[in-house]
């Protein structure tokens, strides 16, 4: 077993990129996410395993930090709350269109603009469905727990180099503030710039002599070759859906209805689902871990199963209930229920919406 | 000497200038006569002679030099409008022992991109930033840039610079030189033979500095034109340069070795 | 008289036909042509062979690098 | 087992830690813990407050609005959380400073004289401490060795000489808690 | 009939804002929309009506020069194309939580990151579900010529100003850089300060002696203030919703198939339904005017009359069909065409993909 | 003198001093001793005394102060983080009559919102921009500014800023002073009365600039204290910046009437 | 009647605005217009093409790949767009340049020597004149008069003196043009 | 002696005994109160009210704007 730490989600994160070998993180302050920048300057990382972290002059400037050392190859990350990940946008799609492998995290707080530095999940849209221009998808990431904040940088860089693809951590003020046991993995050790060299060669780390250059871009001003290269990411996130959803059932073998929630509301959704219970109401939990890919053929499959309805529980005013939709296609009845800019549903609350919206009529 | 033919000269034991091959064979994609094909092919030579090939990774966001990546011979990354400052910093840092520079536009590092510049200067990036001032948005088409002269015409200034209400132009090498974090700074061109040898030795001076790890950034702005947005011919708008540009942006060096020109 | 004879080879089908080079050669040697090259440009071409020094001039302010030169000392 | 409480006080008592110190003692014994602060930026100086919850189970909701056990610091924090307390649950409280004392019949609760104590003792910020030991003692959810433990991992080793300083005040905490209803 | 001309949309765009009494435009160059400031500095419109036109340092400070003017009470604009756009999403999400009213264009190129210069429709998810964080929704308005890049801006201000929303123009560059004959309706003066202030009481226009200060703000760090905020908000969506949905039904009325459609994709697609119903194809045309609000109702009922099957058209890999499918809600297939990267369909390929995806099988 | 009694004293008649009604009455946000706290009152000070209340527009973006708008009793409008320049320009640009101005960190002013301060220096908007420097974020919980001293601590910082890997401390103001479109430049403080006298008088004269429509920025940074950040009582704190922030950031003029002091 | 055309040529051969000035007579005489350029950005010096479609009704589609006539101006148009002349439409060419020569038997292919003929005239502006007044004749879609006031209105006031030249350039035109295959 | 007389009226509730008034005080008039107010601070209060000459000090640097000054002309 890894060793056992009482951590802030967003200190697991932080240790658990030192952990994960990761070469550089480039972040600005923003609340409720400051501790990982924090964390990571204390522990100081360039004397454990040479990782760079640099404070940028904004978020701006931080994701392109990114753009450029993972067009160069190297593992690195960056993390930051809403606003910041809003004007991290423009970067974001060059990212996703230049094919580059990133791990960034967004400890959503409540908005819209400035808001509340409250908990929400109100940036799913944002994180799903594309902030930045473009047609390009992300590996979306939801951590319900400490542990999961830093399991998920892991897998979170394996997936972006396996499908050279930016993976985000969603995550909210909750995940992010709160302390929970956390078994650390292993340190892995970082590669040399020899490795990356050899594992990665489409990355630029410079040009030997007699090989071809690398170019890391995402333009083409023939139309014809832009829209071959948008084919490829969609074959890519084809499968994408096809093998990497993950998503966790709980209670949900006999469940006439389901709750259907992800991150911090997956864990108050579940406190829902365990007081329904005791009151003899057979309902289940589909907590989500991905956001893209979707599950949508397992909510189906759930679907098949006699289902009677679907509850979609986010701190939002209703956008992950779409994708239930779109995925349930009508099988069932779908309702949302949500609590909104930085007020945290109580499970309490969360029982008496499936009672009143679902099983109530 | 009517004995010696073109073909007794032009033999490859004659050969004394001969395009690098860190420039590929591709046609440049800018305007007949803009510096932009000079400039690339002088830092691109400079990157040749000091052997820095194997580990240097350039840098050039959008701008006419957008392209860059297609004619330098070398592992290249396109960055967005204004932030090259920040990619290569972003590059420099997970590989201190290679070769970083960007190659942007005035519209790019002075307008979009004076955040991301002036930081990387002032945390003394160990870079290399080639500046190429043409007083004017080339690419998009001939707009005002930050750097456009007063009374200057362009597609967004029709009837000129008009400083009150449009602002100054702006002098981004002067002010990077006051940051601690600039190690050298210099204002060069490219139009004429002997602009090209001095540029190319402050090219190289830049490179060499990150080359000896000296401390800061080195900073070169080459004045160049852009015939499109100005509207004139090659020649008539080099000559434009110099009686107009080079007054407000005058050549040489403005600091050496961290130390401040007098 | 001359100790060196020059002589450039432009690439005619890259030449833009910009005449930066014209000016910067000191012996006037290049001229721009009548004839335009595939991309409709009237590329730069030795007028007066005879004058060229090889100094390599002309090459280093093209914008487009099309210029070769060769010197043969006497 | 689960047990669910509420810390909640002034932001320079010690709240937060103390809610640390507890969720770090039951990892040492193996269980389940969370700890969900409440934060905000420049509400400096304001109240602080800290759900722990410590149980044998995976924890489900680290947001809770009834608890177990609620251990109030000060008036606001009682005038919001006495109503929180789970029927048959404990509310503790240091009456220092308390205006309004609690009043409800259907849970037990108990009074634990913390600052006094920590001003006999002159170390005020071992004030925490007490108030755990109080509480261990009324919930003896965590055994006093894993608390010591659980200060040994959370305190940064040049503190450690501070251990028998706050063992000593856990054990005072322990002594003084009274009952201050008629409940049991 | 008011001034005939033939111009570009973007030009249109651009003549219209000053017509519509605008008291500024702050915006940043991109191709392909450019024309738009340019035109503004060739027409000195400050001499015309007083109206201000500043080039701004990028288009994130444009943004808030328009969030600056905008929550004084003045009408002002900015356009870009999709990069500027994604820089501009922290702006956009504090001007919809500060309830700000402003119009904002996008004239779209494809994506992602860098991308291609040519027309493309790929920002749909971006303007309709949220680009910047949180909660909020725009007004977005999808002109399919130059006419209504002109009538739009008219139309844009009045709704902004009402609901106090930014209204999104929501273009491409094919109804950017194309010449149509265009009406220019009639100058509307601009407001004075005077009337500003009374008009609009809510704006920072400097507080008389004795009255309550006006603060522009969209935080609140009372999360229940907040949530009320947001509730705020989606009630004013509602009503949006209910009151502003604006379509074109085309040859619908015994249309056994829909094609839905939008901009200049409308345009193609009605070439395409001229086609086919030359063939004998009883197909219509959905042309969406407001994307947001989304004419779902519209779609339902048409689905009562037993629509067989809808083909979206979209220059993206996918976007708008999900819309489509969600306000379907399943009574009937639901298809998707695109053509993306810069790509524009032509009506004889929108005309295959009706034959093949929707009626063939 | 017995016979003179505290109520004696204190009447209506005898008043020499009060907050201005253009503070309101909420309780100040800030920490006990933060410098924001007289900053706010003697901006609003000197609204009052130059009768501008009717006409002043505030703009203040996140930092501590992001509450400005509860306590500055006038129209006030809260910007995103480092944006406040780009908006009271738009403010002003659409009111030229009217008094904007903006009050800013310096995480706002010189990290994250360094492009907007420049451009809108160098474009000479006629706002004043009063620039609260404590060398710290100090609304975030003390992280490292750009304005951060050398080998002083913060939460990002906590071994103290390294300036080979964190980069220089940015002198904003001296930098801002060097644009054309900077019409009065200072550098003031409000830690003891004659500071705070020295700086009522710097920011009467920015304001009087606007008002006199002088042709440029008028911009004033206040050297203040976070003793939160700092880790400091408030006195101690206000030791601490002059034996060590004064002497990196020396107060006084630096740029008057247009012209650069020497 | 619906007309969609496109014209296609080098940069500076004036494509762009012979197509405006199309499309302004078109609406002098009460007709539906679109003018839709292909554009580009640094591809200067390139190919520049338009389609201009002039209609009685409302103009569905601007972007079309079919065309009832092509106006090809240089040899790379001509690769490009002979085959998307509509069977039974019409190609229009000056050959000057062209090294190809269109092949096509289903359309009717007239030749303008628009560019000998402005040299003659001596002056290449009007290139593009000479060769609207050659598609005049062929489709007389506009009237010339309606052609005038679209120049009137295209033209910036400075440049109406020049109206007249241009008149006789597009007379020039209608004049020179000649069938060069046997389909009529 | 003192041709002046002041006294100061500190907004006991709303004062944060930060102590900045202290050392400002050219007559060291104010000290911190040994008692707390509702927000738990040492407000500041006149220890020597006779020493006080009104000259504002105290009021212009307090943070928290809590201070009045009277001024009475003997
Ligand atoms: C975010 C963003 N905004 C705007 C643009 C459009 N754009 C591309 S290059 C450029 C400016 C080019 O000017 P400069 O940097 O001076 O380079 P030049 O072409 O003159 O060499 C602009 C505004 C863009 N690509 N991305
Ligand atoms: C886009 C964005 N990034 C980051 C933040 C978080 N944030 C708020 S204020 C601030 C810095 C505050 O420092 P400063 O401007 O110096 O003001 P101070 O609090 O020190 O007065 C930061 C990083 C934010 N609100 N928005
Ligand atoms: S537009 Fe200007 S800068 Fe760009 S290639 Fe042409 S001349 Fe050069
Ligand atoms: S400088 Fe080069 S491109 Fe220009 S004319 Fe001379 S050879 Fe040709
Ligand atoms: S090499 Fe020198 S002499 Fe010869 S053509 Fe070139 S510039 Fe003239
Ligand atoms: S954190 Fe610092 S700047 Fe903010 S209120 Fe406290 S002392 Fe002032
Ligand atoms: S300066 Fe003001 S707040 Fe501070 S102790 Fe004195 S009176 Fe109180
Ligand atoms: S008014 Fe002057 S003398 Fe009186 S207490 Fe204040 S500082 Fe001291
Ligand atoms: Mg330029
Ligand atoms: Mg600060």
């Amino acid at each position: 077993m890894g060793e056992l730490k009482l951590m802030k989600g967003n200190e697991a994160l932080a240790e658990a990129a030192i952990r994960a070998g990761a070469d550089a993180y480039f972040g600005y302050p923003i609340t409720p996410q400051s501790e990982v920048i924090e964390y990571l300057m204390a522990e100081k990382p360039y004397d454990r395993t040479g990782m760079v972290v640099l404070q940028a002059e904004s978020e701006i400037a931080a994701i392109n930090m990114v753009y450029g050392a993972a067009g160069a190859g190297k593992r690195v990350l960056t993390s930051s709350s809403s606003p910041g990940v809003s004007l991290k946008q423009e970067g974001i799609s060059y990212i996703a269109g230049s094919e580059l492998p990133c791990v960034y995290a967004n400890v959503v707080r409540g908005g819209p603009g400035l808001g509340t530095i409250q908990p929400s999940q109100a940036d799913y849209f944002q994180s799903t469905k594309g902030g930045g221009h473009g047609d390009y998808k992300q590996i979306v990431l939801a951590p319900a727990s400490v542990q999961e904040m830093s399991d998920f940088v892991k897998l979170g860089f394996d997936l972006a180099f396996q499908y050279r693809i930016p993976v985000l951590i969603l995550s909210d003020g909750v995940i992010g503030q709160m302390m929970e046991k956390v078994e650390l993995f292993d340190q892995i050790p970082r590669l040399t710039d020899e490795e990356v060299a050899e594992k990665y060669p489409w990355a630029t780390t410079g040009k030997k002599k007699g090989t071809e250059r690398r170019i890391i871009t995402s333009l083409d001003l023939d139309s014809n070759k832009m829209e071959e290269h948008n084919l490829h990411l969609q074959r890519k996130y084809k499968t994408i859906v096809e093998n990497e959803v993950r998503y966790e059932l709980i209670d949900c073998d006999d469940a006439e209805y389901i709750i259907v929630a992800y991150g911090s509301s997956a864990r108050i959704s579940q406190k829902a689902v365990q007081m329904a219970r005791k009151k003899g109401i057979k309902v289940g939990l589909f907590r989500l871990i991905t956001l893209f890919p979707f599950p949508a053929k397992q909510m189906q499959e759930l679907c098949k199963k006699g289902v009677k309805g679907w509850l979609a529980v986010e701190m939002s005013a209703g956008q992950m209930v779409e994708d239930v939709m779109l995925s349930v296609k009508g099988c069932a009845k779908v309702e949302h229920f949500g609590r909104f800019g930085g007020i945290v549903h109580t499970p309490e609350e969360v029982l008496r919406a499936l009672e009143e919206k679902i099983i109530g009529d | 000497m009517a004995e010696i033919t073109f073909e007794d000269i032009v033999k490859p034991e004659n050969l004394v200038y001969k395009k690098t091959d860190l420039m590929t064979d591709k046609a440049l994609s800018y305007c007949p006569g803009c510096g932009h094909g000079t400039a690339h092919r002088i830092v691109m030579e400079i990157i040749e002679e000091l052997g820095l090939e194997e580990k240097t990774i350039g840098v050039a966001p959008v701008g006419c030099s957008v392209l860059a990546y297609e004619f330098m011979n070398i592992d290249m990354t396109q960055a967005a409008h204004g932030r090259a400052p920040a990619v290569a910093t972003g590059i420099k840092r997970v590989y201190p022992d290679k070769i970083v520079f960007t190659y942007q536009g005035d519209g790019d590092l002075a307008a979009i991109g004076t955040a991301e510049t002036i930081h990387a200067c002032n945390r003394g990036e160990k870079i290399v930033i080639i500046f190429v001032n043409n007083g004017i948005y080339g690419m998009t088409g001939g707009q005002m840039a930050p750097t456009t002269l007063p009374g200057m015409k362009s597609s967004t200034s029709p009837f000129g610079r008009d400083v009150e209400s449009m602002g100054n132009p702006l002098k981004m090498t002067e002010l990077v030189a006051q940051l601690p974090g600039t190690y050298f700074v210099t204002r060069q061109a490219v139009h004429t033979p002997a602009a090209v040898r001095r540029a190319k030795k402050s090219i190289r001076k830049a490179f060499e500095n990150q080359v000896n790890k000296k401390p800061g950034i080195s900073f070169v702005e080459i004045v160049s034109n852009c015939n499109s947005g100005w509207k004139m011919t090659p020649t008539d708008s080099n000559k434009w340069m110099e009686d107009n540009m080079f007054p407000f942006y005058p050549l040489g060096d403005i600091k050496v070795d961290g130390q401040l020109v007098k | 008289m001359a100790k060196v004879k020059g002589a450039i080879v432009v690439d005619v089908q890259k030449c833009k036909g910009c005449g930066v080079c014209l000016p910067a050669c000191p012996t006037s040697v290049i001229e721009l042509a009548k004839e335009v090259n595939g991309k409709g440009y009237h590329y730069a071409y030795m007028e007066k062979p005879d004058e060229c020094i090889g100094c390599s001039n002309c090459a280093i302010v093209c914008p487009d690098g099309v210029i070769t030169v060769y010197k043969l000392k006497l | 087992m689960t047990e669910e409480i509420i810390i909640a006080g002034f932001g320079g008592q010690g709240v937060l830690s103390m809610g640390k110190i507890l969720a770090y003692s039951g990892i040492m014994q193996d269980q389940e813990v969370s700890w969900m602060p409440s934060y905000g930026p420049e509400m400096r100086g304001g109240t602080a407050n800290v759900i722990v919850i410590v149980s044998d189970e995976r924890i489900s909701s680290p947001i809770l609005t009834i608890f177990d056990t609620a251990i109030i610091l000060n008036q606001q924090s009682m005038d919001k959380f006495e109503k929180s307390v789970r029927p048959g649950g404990v509310l503790l409280y240091d009456p220092n400073g308390i205006t309004r004392h609690p009043v409800r019949k259907d849970i037990t609760i108990y009074q634990i004289e913390g600052a006094q104590l920590a001003a006999e003792m002159g170390n005020t910020k071992i004030f925490n401490m007490i108030v755990l030991g109080a509480f261990l003692k009324v919930k003896p959810i965590v055994l006093l060795e894993n608390v010591i433990k659980g200060l040994k991992k959370s305190l940064p080793e040049r503190y450690h000489k501070l251990i028998p300083m706050n063992e000593d005040a856990l054990t005072m905490g322990m002594k003084n808690v009274v009952c201050s209803n008629s409940l049991n």
